[in-house]
C-alpha cells in the first residue's frame, strides 16, 4: 500500500541522499545534493502525515512502523525545519567555501551526517517499536556528536566530548527504563516481537505493574531528558550549541531536542494509566519544566555568548512545552503548538547568529553589536527572534505561552503559575538587555555593512511571518492536528479544556 | 462601529503603505492617514456620548478563546475620541518633526508603528475579549518600544527603550494572572460576561483589584510603578512623547476603570488604596519634576502627578460608592474621567512645546534656554496657556477637573459621619499642596525656558517652528480653553458614561448631576467675567499710557553695573528653596565647589535628582534576584565528571523519592 | 556451571575495576566482565537455547571481549599512557564506596520487585551494580580512557539487566542495542585519539575552557 | 438679587486702599511718629495712575500682563467673597476654589511677570514667593473646610452667613484655631511681617515688594490696588469667621465687619511694628503649623 512505501521512502531517502552526497565530487554538488534530497524527505514526510490527519493513524512493516497524530505532527514540523536548515547550510557554508574555510572533505562528511542524523530522527518517529524509537535516539546522538566538530578545534572536540559522553550515558539510562517498561509487560501475555509495540502496550496500560511503571518512567525522564536538554541534566547543551556551526545548532535545539522530548510524551499516556491517572508523572513533568526554566533564566541573565544565549533559551523553552505537558488539558495542546513555534523562532535565531557571527567573526556579545546597521536583514532577524523568543505579542509564542499559564490557573497550579512568571520576567529582563545593544549598539571595531541576498532574505522573513500569523491566526488544520496529536498524550478522547470561544480544542 | 473599523482599516494599511513608498510620500501617509481615522472615528464616538446606545460588533477569531468582540459603549467612548483628536494633532507635528531625519532614517518606520501605536490603543480600549485585549496591550507596547528608541545610537535612548519594555511587560504579567484568575472564576475570557457576573468572594476580588492596580497603575504611572515614564517620555520624539503620555498611559486608567466593573461592589479600603496611590504619585510626581532641569523630563513627572489626580477623583469615587453617597461618586468620577481628557489636552500641548524648543533651540536643558518667547512667540504663548491649565487655574480646563475633585472632597468633608471626611481631608490637603507646588513648577518651566535673557548660544539662536507644528499647538490650546468654557456640555457629555460606571438609569445621573451642572455654570460666568474684566482692563491701562511717555530701558539693576544673562536666576536656583524643603524625599545629589578667598574664582554647582524608586527599590531588588540567580551558576562548572554526576544523582533521589 | 556464579564474577570483576589504577588491567578486566557476560544468554535460558540467542551471545562476546579492548588499547598506544593520574577518589575508598553500592543495588533490585520475574535473585542486583560501578568510574576518573570503561560497564550492567529480567526483547532491538554501544564505544575511542592528538593528553577534567 | 448684595464689592473697591493706611498709622503710633495721612494709599494710586511707564528691553507682553491679570483675577475674587453676612455678588458650593484658585491666578502671573524682566533680584523673589504660597494654600483650605465642616455647605456666602459668622458658643475652639491660621495666611499672602517686610529697601530681604521693582506707572497702580484689594478679601474671610454677627439687621451686621477690618489692619500694624522679620527658613514652619492648626480645627469638628 502506497502510504506504507512512504513511510519507508522517507527513512531511506535521506540514508541514499546521505550516501550519494558522501561521494559527491564538488562541495557545491553535495549541499545541493544534500537540499535535493531532504527536500524530497520532507515532500514525502508532509504527504504521509498529511494522510494522517485525513484518514487516521498509518502502519507498516508488521506494524513495526506506525505514524499517529503525535509522530506525524512532530515528524512534520521537523521536516518544516530541516528544510529550512538546509536551506539555509548552504547559504552558510556557501560563504565559508568563499572565504575558503570549508574543504571537500569537510563538506561531504558535513553532508552524510546531516542525512544520516535526519533519517534517524526519522526513524524515531516512525517507529512503533519502543526499543526501536531508542535506537533511533542514541543513532542521533552519535551522528550528530561529529557534526559538532566538522572544524575540528579544541573547543568543538571538547564540546563534542561532553556531549557524547553526557547523552550515551543519558540515553542508556533510557534503554534501562525502556527494559523496564518490557518487563512490566509480564501481566498481558505478549510474544516476544510485541513486547514493545506501543500499540500494544498503549491499550492494555492499565494492567501493567505500577512499581515498575514509575521506576521505568523515572530512567526514562531522566535519560530522555538528558537528550532533550531538561535542567539538571542540561549541561551539554550550551558548550555543543555554542561550538556547532550554526546550521547545526539551528537543528539540534529546532528539533534534535524535541525529538528525544517526543519519546517522553510518548510514554505519559502508559505511564499515566499504569497509574490510574494519578497525575504522578505529569507532576514530575512539571518539576523538571519549572527547574529547567529556573535555571536558564539564571544563565540568561549573566550570557556573554550569543550561541550560549540561545542555547540557554532552548533549556527554558523545552522547560516550557515540559510544563505544558505536565498541566495536561489544554497544557498538551498549547506544549505541542509551543514546539512549533520555539522551533521556528529558535532556528532562525541561530540562522542569524551564524551569519552575524561570520561577518564580526565572534558571537561574543560584547564585539557583536549594532547588527542593525552592519546587515539589517539579519539583524532583524536576531531582534525579531530574540523578542519573540521572550515572549513578546503578537508572536505565536506569546499565544502559546498565554495557553499554559491558562493551563495552570485553571488546575490551580498556583505555584507554577508565579514560579514561570518569574522565570519568563527574569529571561525578559535579562535578554532584552542583549538584545538592544545587540541590534542597536555601538560595536567597537567597525564592521562594514553587507548587503543580504534574496534567499537570506526569505530565510529571515518566512520564520517571522509564520510566527505573526500564528500569533494572530490559527488555521482550522492546524488546530485539529494538534488536538488529535495532544489527545494521543492526553489519551482521553475530547479536550477536557472547557468550552473554548473561537471554536477551540 | 463600521465607521470605527474603518479607521482601523485606515491606519493600518496606511502604515504598511508608509513602509513601502518614498520620503513625500510617507509624510502624506504619516498625516494623512492618521487625520482620516481620526475622523471616521469620531462620529461613532461623539454619536454614543450624545446618547445613542452603545455599539457592539462580534466575529469569529480562530484563536483559542480568542473573539474579536469590540464594543463602542459610553466609557470606551470618551477614551477613544481623546486617543483619536490627539493623535491626528501629534502625527501632523511629527511630519515637520522629523522631517530633519528624513534619508538618515526610515521615517516609514516610525509611521509604521505610530499608527500601529494609534490603533492598538482604539483596540485596547474597544477589546471585549481578554485575549484580543491582551494582544493589543502587548503591540501598543511593542510599537510604542520602537518609537521611543527612534534614536538607536544613543545610549540613553536605548536604555530608556529597555526600561521601559521591562516595565510595561513586568506589569503585563499582572495582567496575565488578573485576566486568567477571572476567568477561572467566571469560566469566560469575555468581558461583557464578567460585567454580568455580580459578586465575587472578597478574597477573590480583593486580589484580582491589587492585580489590576499594578498591573494597569505600571502603564498609567502610579507611583511606585512610575518608573519608565521619566525614562521613556524624554527619549521618544516630542511628538510621540506627546501621544504617550497625553493617551497612552490613560489606556492603563481606562483599563482600571473598566475591571472595576467587573469586581462588584468596592470595599472601602479599595478607595484608600487608590487614594494613598493618588496621594504618593501626586505629591511625589510635582516634587520630582520640581527638581529636574531637563524640560522632557520634567513634563513626565507631570504625568505622574496629574495620573495620582486622576487616581484621587477615582478613589473619592469608588469611597462614595461603598458609603453610597451619589454625589461623592459622581464628582468623584466626573472629576477624574474629565481630567483624564484635559490631561491629555495639555499635556499633549506640553510636550509638543517642549518638543519645538527642543527643534528650535536644540536643547532640553531648562537652564541652557531662557528668552524664548521673544524668538518663539507662537510656542511660547501656547506653552503659557499649557502650563496655566496644568497648574488647575481658571480659565481653562484644568481647573474644572479639580474643582470636581475638591468639590468631591468637601462634600465628602461636610457629610454626616467622619468615614467621608478622612478622605476629603486627605484630598483636599493633598490637592491643595499638588496644586501650590505644580504652580511653582510651572512658574519655573516657563519662567526659565521662555523670558528672560537668553543663557545661552542655542537659546540666542532659537528659532520659532513652522505652521505644520504651530497648527497642533494652537488647536489643542484653543482646547484647553473650550473645555473651560463649554464645561457644563462637557459634563453632561459623561452622563452615559457614569450611567455605565454606577449601573444607574440614565436619568437618575442627570437628575442627580444638577447640583454640579449649576456650579459649573456659576464657575463659567464667574471666569467670563474675570477675561472680561482682564481685557477691560487692558484697554484702560492702554488707554492711559496712550500719548504719555513710554520708554523702554534696562532692567533695573538694583545699582549693580554690568547685569549679564549668567546672573539670572536658574531653573535650579529658582527651585532651591523647595527642593531643600523636601530634601528628605529627594535625595538630590549636589556637586558645589564654593567661592573661596578674596577674589573667588569660578564656583559652581551642580545638582541632580535621581528617580527615587528607581534606585532605592528596584535596582536593589534586581541585584538581589540576579544574585541570589547567580548562585546557581556553578551548575555549568565546565567539568564533565560533575554533570554525569548531576545526571546519576538526579536519578537516584528520584528513584528513592518517588518509588516509596 | 551456573548464572549465579558468573553474577558473582560479574560483581568481583566490578570491584577490580574500582581498585586498580592501571588502565591496562582495567581494560582487560573489562574484556573478561565482557566474555562472561556473553556467556550469560546461554545459561539464563538454558533448555531453549534457540540459534538468535547463541548468535548474540557469541556477538556480544566478541565485540566486549576482543574488539572494544582492541581499541582502546589503540587509544591508549597513541596517548602514551598506562595509569590513572590522581584520581578524584583514591582506591581504597573506591572499594568502600563499591562494597556500600553493592548494598544500595541488593536493596534496590529487591525494592523493584524484579527478582520474581528474574532468572536469578542475583540478577538485578548485579545489573544495577555494574551500573553504579560504571558511573563510578565516569565521575570518579579522569583519564577519558576510564570514561569509556566506565560507559562500557554501565551498558554491561543494562545489558545484564536486559537478558536476564526480559524475557523476549525482539532479536531486532538487541542487535541494535549491540550496535549502538559498539558505535558508541567506536565513536568515543576515536574521540580520545582526536582530543589526544589536540590536546596532548586524555585527562577529561582538564577539558574545561567551555562554561558558564 | 437684593440691592444690598452690591455692597460688599463697593465697600471693598473703595475702602480696601484705607487698611493700608490704617496698617502705617497703627505702625507709626507704635513707633511714636506721626506717619503718614491715612489716605496716603489714595494719593499714590492717584499719583501712579496719572504717570507714563517705563519698561525694561528684556520684558515681554507677559510682563505687561502681569498686573492686569492679578487685578481682574483679584476683583473677581471680591465679588465671590461675602460681607458681614451679606452674600456675595455670586455664590455657589465651592466658590471657596475658584476664589483661592484666582489668588493663585494672580500670583502665578505675577511671578512669571518677575521673572520676565530677568532681574536676578527679581527671580529670587519670584522664587520664595512660590515657595510660601504653596505651603499657605494648604492652610487656607483646610481651614475653610474646618468652616464648612458644622456648616454644612462650602460656599462662602453660607459660611459666612450672619447665623454662623462668630459663632463662638458652638465651636469656639475651632474658631480659635481657625482665625490663627488665617491670620498666618493673611499676613504670608499679603506680603506683611513676620513672613515679609513690606517697606524695606533691602532687595535682599524682600519678596514680593521685589517682584515689582521694575513696574511702574498704571501697571504699578494695578499692583498696589489688588494687593489692597487681597489684604481686603482675606481680611473679610477671617473677620466673617471671627466677629458674631446679629442675626437680624444687614446694615449693623455690615458696620460691624467694615469695623473689623480696621481692627484688623490695626492688629496687622501691631504685629509689624512688635515682630521681627522671621528668618526665610523659618517661614515654612510657620506656614506648615498654621496647616497643621486648621487640620486640628477640622478634627476637632469631625467628631
Amino acid at each position: 500500500m502506497k502510504h506504507e512505501a512512504l513511510l519507508w521512502l522517507v527513512i531511506l531517502v535521506p540514508m541514499a541522499t546521505g550516501g550519494l552526497a558522501a561521494v559527491l565530487p564538488s562541495p557545491r554538488k553535495v549541499l545541493g545534493t544534500l537540499c535535493a534530497g531532504v527536500g524530497v524527505t520532507a515532500g514525502l514526510g508532509w504527504l504521509v502525515a498529511g494522510q494522517v490527519f485525513v484518514s487516521g493513524p498509518v502502519s507498516a512493516g508488521w506494524e513495526w512502523l506506525y505514524l499517529d497524530a503525535l509522530s506525524a505532527y512532530n515528524l512534520a514540523v521537523m521536516l518544516l525545519i530541516y528544510g529550512l536548515s538546509s536551506v539555509y547550510a548552504w547559504i552558510y557554508f556557501g560563504a565559508e567555501l568563499r572565504s575558503g574555510h570549508l574543504t571537500l572533505k569537510q563538506t561531504r562528511l558535513f553532508a552524510a551526517l546531516w542525512c544520516e542524523a535526519l533519517a534517524a530522527m526519522t526513524l524515531v518517529f516512525v517507529s512503533n517499536n519502543l526499543g526501536i524509537m531508542w535506537v533511533g535516539i542514541e543513532a542521533t546522538t552519535l551522528l550528530t556528536g561529529f557534526l559538532i566538530c566538522v572544524h575540528v578545534s579544541r573547543e568543538s572536540l571538547e564540546a563534542m566530548w561532553k556531549y557524547i559522553l553526557i547523552c550515551s550515558v543519558g540515553v542508556a539510562f533510557a534503554f534501562m527504563g525502556t527494559l523496564l517498561i518490557g518487563a512490566a509487560t509480564r501481566g498481558l501475555r505478549l510474544s516476544a516481537s510485541e513486547v514493545l509495540l506501543w500499540t500494544r502496550l498503549q491499550p492494555h496500560a492499565a494492567l501493567l505493574d505500577p512499581a515498575l511503571i514509575k521506576a521505568a518512567f523515572i530512567f526514562l525522564l531522566v535519560g530522555y531528558g538528558t537528550k532533550a536538554g531538561l535542567a539538571p541534566m542540561h549541561n551539554w547543551l550550551p558548550d555543543a550549541h555554542s561550538q556547532a556551526p550554526a546550521p547545526v545548532s539551528a537543528i539540534f535545539s529546532g528539533f534534535m531536542l524535541n525529538t528525544a522530548l517526543y519519546c517522553v510524551m510518548r510514554y505519559v499516556p502508559i505511564v499515566e494509566t499504569a497509574t490510574g491517572h494519578t497525575g504522578w508523572g505529569l507532576r514530575l513533568l512539571i518539576g523538571f519544566g519549572l527547574f529547567s526554566i529556573l535555571v536558564a533564566a539564571a544563565f540568561i541573565l549573566f550570557q556573554h555568548d550569543l550561541k550560549r544565549l540561545l542555547a540557554y533559551h532552548s533549556v527554558e523553552h523545552l522547560g516550557i512545552i515540559t510544563l505544558g505537558v505536565g498541566l495536561g488539558g489544554l497544557g498538551t495542546f498549547a506544549a505541542l503548538f509551543h514546539t512549533l513555534n520555539h522551533s521556528l523562532c529558535k532556528t532562525l535565531a541561530f540562522f542569524a547568529a551564524g551569519r552575524l557571527g561570520q561577518m564580526f567573526g565572534s558571537h561574543d556579545m560584547g564585539k557583536l553589536a549594532g547588527a542593525m546597521r552592519v546587515s539589517p536583514v539579519w539583524g532583524a532577524g536576531i531582534l525579531g527572534s530574540v523578542l519573540a523568543l521572550i515572549g513578546v505579542a503578537p508572536f505565536a509564542l506569546f499565544m502559546s505561552e498565554l495557553q499554559i499559564l491558562k493551563a495552570a490557573v485553571d488546575s490551580r497550579a498556583i505555584a507554577a503559575l508565579v514560579l514561570f512568571l518569574f522565570g519568563a520576567g527574569v529571561v525578559f529582563v535579562g535578554a532584552l538587555g542583549h538584545a538592544i545593544p545587540l541590534a542597536w549598539g555601538k560595536a567597537e571595531t567597525a564592521v562594514k555593512p553587507i548587503r543580504a541576498s534574496m534567499l537570506e532574505t526569505l530565510l529571515v522573513v518566512i520564520p517571522l511571518v509564520l510566527l505573526l500569523a500564528l500569533g494572530l491566526w490559527m488555521p482550522g488544520p492546524l488546530q485539529t492536528a494538534l488536538n488529535e496529536a495532544a489527545n494521543v498524550i492526553r489519551h482521553t478522547g475530547p479536550a477536557p479544556a472547557g468550552p473554548l470561544v473561537g471554536g477551540l480544542p | 462601529m463600521s465607521w470605527l473599523l474603518l479607521a482601523l482599516a485606515v491606519l493600518l494599511i496606511s502604515g504598511l503603505l508608509a513602509l513601502l513608498v518614498q520620503h513625500r510620500t510617507v509624510s502624506v501617509l504619516a498625516a494623512g492617514g492618521v487625520v482620516a481615522a481620526a475622523v471616521c472615528g469620531s462620529i461613532p464616538a461623539l454619536r454614543v456620548l450624545l446618547g445613542a446606545p452603545a455599539e457592539s460588533l462580534r466575529w469569529n477569531w480562530a484563536v483559542p478563546y480568542g473573539e474579536f468582540a469590540v464594543e463602542l459603549d459610553a466609557l470606551s467612548a470618551w477614551f477613544v475620541l481623546p486617543i483619536l483628536f490627539l493623535s491626528a494633532l501629534a502625527a501632523i507635528y511629527g511630519t515637520e518633526y522629523l522631517a530633519g531625519w528624513r534619508g538618515k532614517k526610515s521615517l516609514g518606520g516610525a509611521t509604521f508603528f505610530f499608527h500601529l501605536l494609534v490603533a492598538s490603543m482604539l483596540i485596547v480600549v474597544l477589546a471585549r475579549n481578554a485575549v484580543l485585549f491582551l494582544v493589543a496591550w502587548e503591540v501598543m507596547a511593542l510599537a510604542s518600544f520602537f518609537l521611543v528608541t527612534f534614536e538607536d545610537e544613543q545610549e540613553s535612548v536605548r536604555e530608556a527603550g529597555w526600561i521601559y519594555l521591562v516595565a510595561t511587560h513586568l506589569g503585563t504579567a499582572f495582567l496575565l494572572a488578573f485576566f486568567l484568575v477571572l476567568g477561572r472564576e467566571t469560566g469566560s475570557l469575555d468581558f461583557n460576561q464578567w460585567a454580568a457576573t455580580g459578586a465575587l468572594a472578597p478574597g477573590t476580588a480583593g486580589l484580582l483589584f491589587a492585580l489590576a492596580v499594578i498591573g494597569f497603575g505600571t502603564k498609567a504611572g502610579f507611583m511606585p510603578f512610575h518608573v519608565w515614564l521619566p525614562e521613556a517620555h524624554p527619549a521618544a520624539p516630542s511628538h510621540v512623547s506627546a501621544l504617550m503620555s497625553g493617551v497612552m498611559i490613560k489606556t492603563g486608567i481606562y483599563g482600571l476603570f473598566r475591571a472595576l466593573t467587573f469586581l462588584g461592589a468596592p470595599p472601602l479600603w479599595w478607595g484608600w488604596v487608590l487614594l494613598g496611590m493618588g496621594l504618593s504619585s501626586g505629591i511625589l510626581g510635582v516634587l520630582f519634576a520640581l527638581a529636574q532641569h531637563d524640560l522632557k523630563r520634567l513634563l513626565a513627572y507631570h504625568s505622574v502627578e496629574n495620573i495620582g489626580i486622576i487616581a484621587l477623583g477615582l478613589g473619592l469615587g469608588l469611597i462614595g460608592v461603598s458609603l453610597n453617597s451619589p454625589l461623592l461618586v459622581l464628582l468623584g468620577l466626573s472629576g477624574s474621567l474629565l481630567h483624564v481628557v484635559n490631561h491629555a489636552l495639555f499635556k499633549g500641548l506640553l510636550f509638543l512645546g517642549a518638543g519645538s524648543v527642543l527643534h528650535g533651540a536644540g536643547t532640553r536643558e531648562i537652564d541652557h534656554l531662557g528668552g524664548l518667547l521673544k524668538r518663539m512667540p507662537w510656542t511660547g504663548t501656547t506653552f503659557l496657556i499649557g502650563a496655566v491649565a496644568i497648574c488647575g487655574l481658571p480659565p481653562l480646563n484644568g481647573f474644572v477637573s479639580e474643582l470636581l475633585i475638591f468639590a468631591g472632597a468637601y462634600q465628602g468633608v461636610i457629610a454626616t459621619g467622619a468615614s467621608a471626611a478622612w478622605p476629603g481631608l486627605a484630598v483636599i490637603a493633598g490637592l491643595a499642596l499638588i496644586g501650590g507646588l505644580a504652580a511653582a513648577c510651572f512658574t519655573k518651566a516657563f519662567g526659565i525656558v521662555f523670558l528672560g535673557e537668553p543663557r545661552s548660544e542655542h537659546a540666542m539662536r532659537a528659532h520659532e517652528s513652522g505652521w505644520g507644528m504651530r497648527w497642533p499647538m494652537l488647536l489643542l490650546a484653543a482646547g484647553c480653553a473650550a473645555i473651560a468654557l463649554f464645561a457644563p456640555a462637557v459634563v453632561r457629555a459623561l452622563v452615559p458614561v457614569l450611567a455605565e460606571l454606577t449601573r444607574s438609569p440614565l436619568e437618575t445621573v442627570s437628575s442627580s448631576l444638577a447640583p454640579v451642572m449649576r456650579i459649573l455654570t456659576r464657575v463659567v460666568t464667574a471666569t467670563l467675567g474675570f477675561v472680561g474684566l482682564a481685557l477691560l482692563l487692558a484697554w484702560l491701562r492702554n488707554r492711559l499710557l496712550s500719548g504719555r511717555s513710554v520708554k523702554m530701558a534696562g532692567t533695573w539693576d538694583c545699582g549693580y553695573v554690568q547685569p549679564t544673562a549668567r546672573m539670572q536666576y536658574t531653573a535650579s536656583s529658582f527651585a532651591q528653596p523647595l527642593t531643600h524643603l523636601f530634601k528628605a524625599l529627594l535625595r538630590t545629589r549636589e556637586r558645589l565647589t564654593r567661592p573661596a578667598g578674596l577674589f573667588p574664582k569660578a564656583a559652581s554647582l551642580a545638582t541632580e535628582t535621581p528617580d527615587l524608586c528607581r534606585g532605592n527599590l528596584y535596582a536593589p531588588a534586581f541585584q538581589k534576584v540576579s544574585w541570589s540567580l547567580s548562585k546557581l551558576r556553578w551548575l555549568q562548572h565546565g567539568n564533565v565528571q560533575l554533570y554525569v554526576l548531576y545526571i546519576a544523582l538526579t536519578l537516584l533521589v528520584l528513584l528513592l523519592w518517588k518509588l516509596r | 556451571m551456573n548464572a549465579d556464579l558468573i553474577l558473582i564474577l560479574v560483581v568481583l570483576t566490578n570491584l577490580k575495576l574500582l581498585a586498580s589504577s592501571r588502565l591496562g588491567a582495567c581494560i582487560r578486566t573489562a574484556a573478561a566482565q565482557g566474555m562472561l557476560l556473553g556467556l550469560l544468554p546461554l545459561l539464563v535460558h538454558p533448555h531453549t537455547a534457540p540459534a538468535r540467542v547463541v548468535g548474540l551471545a557469541l556477538g556480544s562476546a566478541a565485540l566486549k571481549g576482543v574488539v572494544f579492548p582492541w581499541l582502546l588499547f589503540r587509544a591508549l598506544r597513541e596517548a602514551e599512557v598506562t595509569r590513572e593520574v590522581e584520581p578524584y577518589v583514591g582506591y581504597v575508598t573506591s572499594i568502600l564506596a563499591g562494597i556500600l553500592a553493592l548494598a544500595a543495588s541488593f536493596w534496590l533490585g529487591g525494592r523493584l520487585a524484579l527478582s520474581t520475574l528474574a532468572a536469578s535473585p542475583l540478577l538485578a542486583p548485579t545489573a544495577l551494580f555494574s551500573i553504579l560501578a560504571g558511573l563510578f568510574l565516569i565521575v570518579g576518573r579522569k583519564r577519558a580512557v576510564n570514561q569509556v570503561l566506565g560507559f562500557l560497564v554501565l551498558e554491561n550492567g543494562i545489558y545484564t539487566f536486559g537478558v536476564g529480567v526480559i524475557a523476549g526483547i525482539p532479536f531486532l532491538v538487541e542487535l541494535g542495542v549491540l550496535l549502538d554501544a559498539f558505535v558508541a564505544v567506536f565513536v568515543m575511542g576515536i574521540a580520545v585519539y582526536h582530543i589526544n592528538r589536540e590536546f596532548d593528553h586524555i585527562d577529561a577534567d582538564r577539558l574545561d575552557r567551555l562554561k558558564g | 438679587m437684593k440691592p444690598i448684595a452690591l455692597l460688599p464689592p463697593l465697600l471693598a473697591l473703595v475702602l480696601s486702599p484705607l487698611m493700608l493706611g490704617i496698617i502705617n498709622r497703627a505702625k507709626a503710633l507704635f513707633a511714636g511718629r506721626q506717619g503718614q495721612p491715612l489716605l496716603q494709599a489714595y494719593y499714590d494710586l492717584w499719583k501712579l495712575l496719572h504717570k507714563g511707564a517705563v519698561y525694561s528691553r528684556t520684558t515681554t507682553w507677559v510682563f505687561r500682563a502681569g498686573p492686569i491679570v492679578g487685578l481682574a483675577a483679584v476683583l473677581t475674587a471680591v465679588a465671590l467673597t461675602p460681607l458681614g453676612g451679606v452674600p456675595a455678588l455670586t455664590a455657589f458650593p465651592g466658590d471657596l476654589l475658584l476664589f483661592a484658585c484666582l489668588l493663585g491666578l494672580m500670583r502665578f502671573f505675577t511671578v512669571i511677570g518677575a521673572l520676565d524682566t530677568g532681574s536676578a533680584f527679581e527671580g529670587m523673589g519670584a522664587s520664595r514667593e512660590v515657595q510660601f504660597s504653596a505651603l499657605a494654600e494648604p492652610a487656607l483650605l483646610l481651614a475653610l473646610a474646618a468652616i464648612a465642616r458644622p456648616v454644612g455647605s462650602y460656599s462662602l456666602s453660607d459660611m459666612f452667613s450672619a447665623q454662623w459668622a462668630g459663632n463662638w458658643t458652638q465651636l469656639g475652639p475651632t474658631l480659635a484655631l481657625v482665625a490663627t491660621a488665617l491670620l498666618v495666611v493673611l499676613l504670608a499672602e499679603n506680603a506683611r511681617l513676620p513672613v515679609d517686610d513690606p517697606n524695606t529697601h533691602l532687595e535682599l530681604t524682600m519678596i514680593h515688594e521685589v517682584m515689582v521693582l521694575d513696574h511702574g506707572g498704571p501697571d504699578l497702580a494695578c499692583i498696589f490696588y489688588a494687593a489692597a484689594l487681597k489684604l481686603w478679601v482675606l481680611g473679610a474671610l477671617l473677620v466673617g469667621a471671627f466677629v458674631p454677627l446679629g442675626e437680624t439687621n444687614a446694615w449693623l451686621n455690615l458696620t460691624l465687619a467694615v469695623g473689623g477690618q480696621f481692627v484688623l489692619a490695626v492688629v496687622v500694624g501691631l504685629v509689624e511694628s512688635t515682630m521681627a522679620r522671621l528668618r526665610l527658613s523659618i517661614v515654612p514652619q510657620l506656614l506648615v503649623g498654621a496647616g497643621a492648626l486648621a487640620a486640628v480645627a477640622l478634627l476637632l469638628v469631625l467628631r
